[in-house]
């Protein structure tokens, strides 16, 4: 069962985890899951993110269908916050619930490095007064790279 | 032709608009060559279209090169690169 | 910051990633989490997790304590059940938190690898009126010594 | 030298306790001598010790080989391959 959601409100942790645990026939043997915070350690005040509406969603769901068809998981979930959000607060989460652990954990990785590169999200960090788009960085083009081999 | 033009992140605010629609003349044929016709409409544009290599395209949204053929497209997405997660 | 709890209560899910999430100085900016479920695919009833007391404790923290110092996570959280449970009930729960994902990834697939193998517990399956005692897996031993290199 | 020893899953169930405490001869010096030993103190034991290659130990709740000598140890735990997560 594939979940994409991007959202303005706060990520539910709880009910996103026991919704993977859950889904499918089943249920799981092994979630594995990765939640992506604000940081509070550079001086963000607020962080703003902006995506484009219809493409993120088939951009997410692209990944996720991918992960499925490699792992064969039970279930893949994937929760993205845009709009205004402040230090300590969940950006994106992701899981992938599979019958054993291996699968789970290569999965979850693979969904976040790929959602890194393949999904239109934009970050904008404002400290003080000053307001400033994040840069990509080259190492998610590699971290995403290493699954397409 | 007429095109949805929509725009994202700092491509945006130099812009000034998240969206517009043009009609680029049929000697324009690829997203590269339609950057460089849009970057003559306004200094915001110029601005936003200043470095080719900082832009990424996506044509009905889907991701493509910024040489992909422009013929058909009903909205042409240009845009920084993706920063999420 | 180490957590190490072996419980006969169920594990509280959002406590536990809650408590990972703002535990240091300036909390996490990543925070991946693996979850083992009983599962209900192969008729088992009843799991029973017997564990050597002390042994247990100390074999946990050693595994977090390497995991810690590996990848300088800023907290590490193993919460493992002991007694019986039911299929769909979380056995155990990992969570490694960090400032940046592939740290957290890697220090939470590193801390549920080697919990398998260097971690003194013993499960008992019931189905119906006979009861067997899980076998260690080779695969497991693999995983594990992936890690030392 | 006595010790406690302690066991765990179908080594427990088969000797029929969980711990006992035993004084072994000063000829026997290792884990491994050990277990042989107690195999003779009870047909449970026997059972529980008949594939050694099935056990693994513990020494004052560490993990060791199961040649590993006993000189000085309080406890010594015997047990299947662990099984847990």
């Amino acid at each position: 069962m594939i979940r994409i959601i991007v959202q303005t409100a706060p990520i539910d942790l709880l009910a996103e985890i026991t919704q993977a645990e859950t889904a499918g026939e089943r249920g799981a043997g092994a979630v594995a899951t990765f939640t992506g915070l604000v940081r509070a350690d550079d001086g963000v005040e607020t962080l703003e993110l902006e995506h484009y509406p219809g493409a993120t969603e088939a951009a997410l769901t692209k990944v996720a269908t991918g992960a499925v068809e490699r792992w064969g998981l039970s279930a893949v979930t994937i929760v993205h916050r845009v709009g205004p959000m402040h230090p300590g607060e969940r950006i994106v989460f992701v899981a992938a619930a599979s019958a054993h652990r291996a699968a789970s954990l290569e999965a979850c990785a693979y969904l976040i490095d790929r959602l890194k590169t393949d999904a239109p999200f934009w970050k904008r960090e404002t400290r003080g007064t000053q307001a400033s788009w994040v840069e990509a960085r080259d190492a998610d083009k590699d971290a995403a790279a290493r699954w397409t081999s | 032709m007429t095109v949805t033009m929509v725009y994202f992140a700092w491509v945006r605010e130099r812009i000034g608009t998240g969206e517009e629609r043009v009609d680029p003349p049929a000697s324009v044929t690829t997203i590269a060559e339609l950057v460089d016709w849009l970057a003559l409409s306004s200094p915001g544009h110029a601005a936003a279209f200043a470095d080719p290599a900082r832009l990424r395209a996506a044509l009905d949204q889907a991701f493509v090169p910024i040489d992909t053929p422009i013929a058909g497209a009903r909205e042409i997405a240009l845009f920084p690169p993706v920063t999420g997660g």
